[in-house]
């Protein structure tokens, strides 16, 4: 029977290969993309497969550094699975707009990309804790690679920043699961069921601010804004579509079922942080002044918005931040790719030097219309879905929470409304007017399209989702739950 | 008797001291360091240390105190700088330190009761159990020295020969460079350096 | 009978896809025929579905069905629902009727505008958005419906995507229907927090176990969202700017269907509202506060279409003051004609503005009745509609919702009854001007240079525009006759159903009454307006620019909402989100953590480097107090 | 033995203490090299006169070393003088300030 380490292993081989052998262009994005189609293809049948109700499956459980008690236990429930499979096809996509748009070096540039899937499955299945620590630490790798290499002319002060965050958290986090396995009761084990309840409030905040900064969540957002800017298009979508969805992830599946008396007693400062985050990056991507920028802020107030929807601790918060999680790894990743085809076409993801683009590129106003509407989650729509239930869920604990939260939704309409209406309306700049760039077509398109479908496909119905991840999300949260006597 | 030697030799130490640290003539100064060692060598045969003693004499007065003036004779009249002009409340300070460290150890060494003086028989001090106890107790230490001592002489070498052999007095190289010249190409360098800082801090700000 | 529904529903979500995936292999006059087609057949399936209904018995004319769970996350569960019952069936019939000849109508309207298919799979998408919203059996499923028809609102007003004022009024309209949304939307997080379940069923069961507070709150929520989808005070402002869309649009959208949409909610969901007496009488205050503002401001302005905006927003307040007297099925009566007439009213107004090659200030008009007769002869029809004179059709309803005030005969019932005379008084005024400074009048020069030869190349327009406008005019005029006070009952029986709590429903006498009183008022404005408008005269300006000043540029300026609003939230916001990027964003939290810390290090070192000075006998000097300081240590610690 | 060793430390004392000054204060690196002359007799000393308390030749054997590593240290300084005056610096300690941060 296949089981998940089958799905990490064939990207990191096909990552190995790529990067050893100097394939041509075209044969490696060829090649890349087969391979991470194969890979989705392994996911649906995964997805198929999944019973909802029967908790973490496909499990290999070996003994991987014996001295240490480390395991490679890795299984997948509902909500890794949903992150799995969202990961698949985000790097499907993102290696597709990486083909399409011809990077120096592309075999190495597909060769990180697939390697960062891996290691973000790694991310998202492991049971053990060494092992999340390998995935969580190791998919950095190729992203600052990605973006040290490919990325836009300030590309190195940006990735100095990333490192300077995330070398913080991981650390902590690093030295909190030490703690946790040589400390566990009958030799060094570092997997996550037996350290369930056994860490104490420091361990519980350095695995906490490891998570908070890769989400990203409120304080520690500084990072964002200069990655996300700098990042190839590709690679920002994979940042900030599943990249930054592996700390949200985090505090939903490592750190509420690790330290449940921990996060309920602690869950008003997440919820508190989650709601100055989501107003202040919403109020911040109202004032940007490129496309990139809105998005990437768009983001920081959406990821607090997940984890606020994490530390209600209820089955909605719950469903809700999951689906969350999905939807808005789909949308930002799309908005990431359409400005970055933006910026190949007229030579600048500025709203100064963008505008009026809708006229004639039907298929360029009708994808960044979806995109934006889905953005600001307009009812109807998957993102309107996870977002109500965040809100319901946060007006079931605190009236005025749920109150706040959803006039925080007005925010978005405004900024999602200003991006929109400042690529697609109002006259042409100049610049686009000389360079009349052509309409979305073949190539970008295809990158873009399969994750506008989804998103519609979601919005249908979106109780096909939320059935599937309803247990395993309830299951998560339960224990913390239960300390909250809820 | 003794009274009379310790007070006459201590008198003579301190006052070729005071000249050693006071006088501008390095000359001058090295001739009261030679008095100084001479006082030194006597109150320490009234401690009954006649090696030691006589070692200060020959090593110091006789070989070290040559060679310092051999130096003093090569310099010239470069050597002769006056006293620190420096700010006054660093002057004040350093006067202030060290007379704070004399004060503590005249209170200690008059507060602390040493005890009674240990009886010593006339072997005491003499060459003999010097070198005795140098090439037995104290074998690797008198080696270190040795070493440490050759080295120095191969470091003096090095120091001695490198370089071009400019003949300048103090006032043609003043005359050539100048204070305000000094003072100016450090004020440059300086300006320099803190141009490089900022830029890279302001490139890591954007 | 429901499959006739889910077709209504599916026929215009087809067109949509259809047009956008096929839509540029179609001529472009093939894409407002293929539209029409579709909302006619609509409106056939919807037509049969009504009269399927009112064949059964009574008792069982309420129906609902799930077609598939849309959301669910532990014991919260909705579903695509519909209940269709006789408020459903009647919007039903409103939405692809009115949306039908509006779709005809538009075909010449929009004829030779590049983006025609775009229009078209707007125009059936907002058709679809307005189903969705009127079928729903459940409150998630309504607030769909809510934003997907702001959504559509949007889309359209920023239809001419390229004018700057359109784009602006678009993200306006959007962002205060957003508003309303959130307020729908918290009203539903209570709804289901109180009783645990967001369908009609569900909650008219249970909504007798709310206390009067609970429900008022929530009453007052879902008001929310009513004020902002209807354009009521205080969350109007965003209708007379979405005058900036196609004039099709502002019949279709922003008068006969959409902005009804508040009204429709609150007859909807009236076995709440009825636990919620205060709310209702603050929605008739409301309502009169609207009805007279926007009345007001209707007499000054200049532009047709926002002549038009105001007195749709006046219109809705009428409708607001009837819900909320519980004269639901007088509310609704209203909806129903005035659908009718002001659609005809703004189609007869793109008449004229297509007459004129776009031009749509009423001063560069006048005199068009001798060039334009039919769309004049119709322009009145609505025109006495609105006014409410007897017989035409907005005399019946909006009579039915006053009589019901004086029927009620509390406060609340004079109060609304007095404003809506006086707003009657308002609106014969503001009306007949507009007619009278559109058709009456010399000819202006502009209009006389461009006028001429515009109609005599086409006429007053193309059938397709002018069957429509027939059509509309023959509802206006007669429509009002399915409610004649003591003699037919179709609306009041019809409706009767759909509020358990019974409705108020004046005698015949006081109706009548009301029909007289009303009249004569109207007719007394008409005068008015004649004796002001008639005849080029300083008479206005002596009034605006003399006594009145202070009133009239209240009223020019739209009595300050806008401005209030922009110094109240926008700026503020603004300035807000300003600041915190500039200066709090960017140091505290993405120069801080990174380039901060080395830069406050870099900072301590440079002002410690004083010590590293260079001179040797400095070191020394600190060597030398080291020893002092520690030996004086060891001696005072003693030991 | 009619003197007091502490007498003997006292004026050990006084004479680092001139010595000290004197590397403080002075300039030239001629003149300092002397003083420190002045402070390493000093302690030289001391060192004899604790030998004496003790009564133990290991303090003289110090002092011995001292002595060594103090014409060690002549040999070094006296280098460096020689090596300024080649270089025609000027000698002043003042001016030599590449360790200035």
């Amino acid at each position: 029977m296949i089981t998940i380490s089958t799905l990490i292993a064939v990207p990191a081989i096909a990552a190995v290969v790529l990067l050893v052998i100097p394939f041509a262009r075209q044969a490696a994005g060829y090649l890349a993309l087969l391979v991470s189609l194969a890979v989705l293809g392994g996911v649906i049948g995964f997805i198929y497969r999944f019973e909802p109700v029967a908790g973490y499956q496909f499990s290999d459980n070996i003994s991987w550094i014996a001295p240490l008690g480390v395991r490679w236990h890795v299984a997948v429930n509902g909500v890794s699975l949903a992150m799995i499979a969202v990961t698949a096809l985000i790097t499907t996509c993102a290696l597709g707009f990486a083909l399409w748009a011809k990077r120096d070096r592309s075999h190495a540039s597909f060769a990180l990309i697939l390697m960062t899937e891996a290691f973000l499955f790694l991310v998202f299945a492991a049971r053990d804790l060494f092992a999340f620590y390998v995935g969580f630490e190791g998919m950095l790798i190729p992203l600052l690679v990605l973006l040290v290499v490919w990325g836009g002319p300030s590309r190195k002060v940006a990735t100095l920043q990333v490192i300077a965050y995330t070398a913080f958290g991981t650390l902590l986090m690093l030295l909190a699961i030490l703690y946790l396995g040589l400390t566990a009761p009958g030799g060094p084990n570092f997997d996550m069921e037996a350290a369930i309840g056994r860490g104490n409030d420091w361990v519980f905040f350095a695995f906490a601010i490891a998570f908070a900064i890769k989400s990203p969540l409120f304080p520690l957002h500084g990072w964002v804004l200069p990655a996300y800017r700098q990042a190839s298009p590709e690679v920002a979508a994979v940042l900030s579509g599943v990249a930054s969805k592996a700390g949200a992830f985090a505090f939903l599946a490592v750190l509420v079922p690790l330290f449940p008396a921990q996060s309920e007693q602690y869950a008003w400062l997440f919820i508190a942080l989650g709601t100055i985050g989501f107003l202040w990056g919403s109020l911040l991507a109202f004032r940007q002044p490129d496309g990139r920028g809105v998005v990437a802020y768009s983001s920081i107030a959406q990821m607090s918005f997940i984890v606020l929807g994490i530390f209600l601790l209820s089955d909605r918060g719950a469903t809700g931040a999951t689906f969350q999680m999905v939807n808005h790894a789909l949308v930002s990743a799309a908005l990431f790719l359409v400005v970055g085809w933006l910026e190949t076409q007229v030579g600048s993801g500025y709203f100064a030097q963008l505008g009026g683009l809708a006229r004639r590129r039907p298929v360029l106003a009708t994808v960044s219309m979806v995109l934006g509407m889905a953005a600001l989650a307009v009812p109807g729509s998957s993102v309107f879905a996870s977002e109500f239930l965040i809100m319901l869920g946060a007006f079931e604990s605190h009236w005025w929470l749920g109150a706040i939260v959803a006039l925080g939704a007005v925010l978005a309409a405004m900024y999602m409304l200003r991006w929109i209406s400042a690529i697609l309306h109002d006259r042409e700049s100049a610049l686009a007017g000389t360079l009349n760039p052509p309409d979305l077509k073949q190539g970008a398109l295809m990158a873009i399209l399969p994750l506008v479908l989804v998103l519609i496909g979601l919005s249908i119905a979106p109780a096909q989702f939320t059935d599937r991840v309803d247990a395993s999300a309830h299951a998560l949260i339960s224990a913390a739950a239960k300390e909250a006597g809820r | 008797m003794d009274i009379v030697v310790f007070f006459v030799a201590s008198g003579c130490a301190i006052a070729s001291a005071i000249a050693v640290v006071a006088q501008k003539n390095p000359f001058v100064s090295a001739l009261a360091l030679l008095a100084n060692l001479a006082s030194l060598a006597a109150l320490m045969l009234l401690l009954e240390a006649q090696f030691v003693a006589a070692a200060q004499i020959i090593v110091y007065a006789g070989a070290v105190m040559v060679m310092f003036l051999f130096v003093i004779a090569y310099v010239g009249p470069r050597g002769e700088i006056g006293g620190g002009v420096r700010k006054p409340w660093l002057v004040a300070l350093s006067v202030f330190a060290a007379l704070l460290i004399a004060v503590e150890v005249i209170v200690v060494v008059f507060g602390a009761s040493l005890g009674a003086v240990a009886s010593v028989d006339t072997d005491y001090g003499s060459p003999a159990a010097i070198g005795k106890a140098l090439v037995t107790d104290y074998l690797l230490a008198f080696e270190v020295v040795s070493v440490i001592l050759f080295m120095a002489a191969v470091a003096g070498v090095v120091f001695g020969t490198g370089g071009r052999p400019v003949r300048l007095s103090t006032e043609q190289v003043l005359a050539k460079e100048g204070e305000s010249a000094v003072a100016r190409r450090r004020e440059a360098s300086r300006a320099a350096l803190d141009a490089a800082r900022d830029s890279t801090t302001g490139e890591s700000a954007r | 009978m429901t499959e006739l529904v889910w077709i209504t529903l599916a026929l215009p979500l087809v067109g949509v896809a259809l047009l956008a995936l096929f839509g540029n292999n179609l001529p472009a006059r093939g894409a407002g025929l293929f539209a029409s087609l579709i909302m006619l057949a609509a409106f056939v399936t919807a037509a049969v579905a009504l009269i399927l209904l009112a064949n059964r018995p009574e008792d069982q004319r309420q129906v609902t069905e799930t077609a598939w769970t849309w959301l669910s996350a532990g014991d919260f569960r909705v579903g695509f629902d519909i209940w269709f019952d006789e408020l459903t069936a009647l919007m039903l019939v409103i939405v692809t009727g009115v949306g039908f000849l509006i779709h005809v109508f538009s075909i010449g309207y929009m004829k030779g505008d590049l983006q025609e298919r775009r229009f078209f799979a707007y125009m059936n998408m907002f058709v679809f958005s307005m189903l969705v919203l009127v079928v729903s059996g459940n409150l998630v499923q309504l607030l769909i419906g809510w934003g997907l028809v702001g959504l559509s609102s949007y889309l359209l007003i920023g239809f001419w995507h390229h004018k700057t004022s359109a784009v602006k009024a678009a993200k306006k309209a959007f962002i205060i229907n957003a508003i309303g949304d959130v307020g729908l939307a918290v009203g539903i997080f209570l709804l289901f927090v109180d009783l645990g379940t967001v369908s009609y069923s569900g909650v008219f069961a249970s909504a007798d176990t709310l206390s009067e507070t609970q429900a008022s709150i929530a009453c007052l929520l879902l008001l929310v969202g009513a004020l902002a989808k209807s354009a009521q005070i205080p969350l109007h402002t965003w209708l007379p700017d979405a005058m900036e869309g196609p004039t099709p649009v502002s019949a279709l959208i922003h008068a006969a269907t959409m902005v009804t949409a508040g009204v429709y909610l609150i007859a909807r969901m009236n076995p709440l509202f009825f636990y919620a007496p205060k709310v209702l009488d603050l929605i008739v205050i409301i309502g009169v506060i609207g009805l007279l503002m926007a009345g007001a401001i209707a007499i000054v302005q200049t532009d047709i279409k926002r002549i038009i905006a105001f007195s749709t927003m006046s219109q809705i307040a009428y409708m607001f003051v009837g819900v909320g007297l519980s004269a639901y099925w007088a509310g609704i009566f209203h909806l129903f004609t005035h659908a009718f007439f002001k659609a005809l009213l703004f189609m007869g107004a793109g008449l004229v503005i297509h007459a004129l090659n776009g031009e749509q200030d009423t001063r560069n008009m006048g005199g068009l009745r001798k060039l334009m007769p039919k769309t004049y002869f119709c322009f009145l029809i609505g025109g006495l509609a609105l006014t409410g004179i007897f017989p035409f059709s907005g005399g019946f309803s909006k009579d039915a919702i006053l009589s019901a005030g004086l029927h009620v005969d509390s406060t609340i019932g004079w109060i609304a009854y007095g404003g809506g005379l006086v707003g009657a008084l308002m609106t014969g005024i503001y009306t007949f001007r507009l007619i009278f400074l559109v058709f009456h009048r010399r000819l202006s020069p502009y209009a006389e240079k461009v006028a001429p030869p515009l109609i005599k190349h086409h006429g007053e327009g193309p059938r397709s525009m002018l069957w429509p406008v027939y059509i509309l005019a023959l509802g206006a005029a007669f429509l009002g006759l399915l409610q004649i006070p003591g003699l037919t009952h179709v609306m009041s029986s019809w409706l009767e159903p759909i509020s358990p709590n019974g409705m108020i429903e004046a005698t015949a006498g006081q109706e009548w009454l009301t029909t007289l009183i009303g009249s004569l008022v109207g007719v007394v404005g008409i005068i008015i307006a004649a004796h002001l408008y008639l005849h080029e005269s300083d008479a206005p300006d002596r009034i605006r620019l003399g006594r009145g000043r202070l009133i009239a540029r209240a009223l020019e300026r739209r009595c300050y909402w806008d401005d209030l609003y922009e110094w109240m939230f926008e700026r503020p916001t603004q300035w807000t989100a300003s600041f915190l990027n500039r200066d709090v964003d960017a140091t505290a939290f993405r120069w801080l953590p990174t380039d901060g810390i080395g830069t406050i290090t870099a900072f301590f070192g440079r002002s410690v480097v004083v010590l590293q000075n260079g001179i040797v006998r400095s070191y020394a000097l600190v060597f030398a107090v080291g020893i002092a300081g520690f030996l004086l240590y060891l001696l005072v610690r003693g030991t | 033995m009619s003197v007091g060793i502490p007498l003997f430390l006292g004026v050990s004392a006084i004479l680092f203490t001139i010595g000290l000054i004197g590397v403080l204060l002075r300039r030239s690196p001629l003149t300092i090299l002397l003083s420190l002359e002045v402070m390493l007799n000093a302690v030289n000393l001391s060192l004899v006169a604790f030998s004496r308390q003790i009564g133990g030749s290991d303090g003289q054997v110090f002092a011995l070393v001292v002595m060594g590593i103090a014409a060690a240290e002549v040999v070094v300084g006296l280098g460096l003088v020689v090596a300024m005056t080649r270089r025609s610096m000027v000698l002043d300690t003042d001016e030599l300030r590449t360790l200035n941060g």
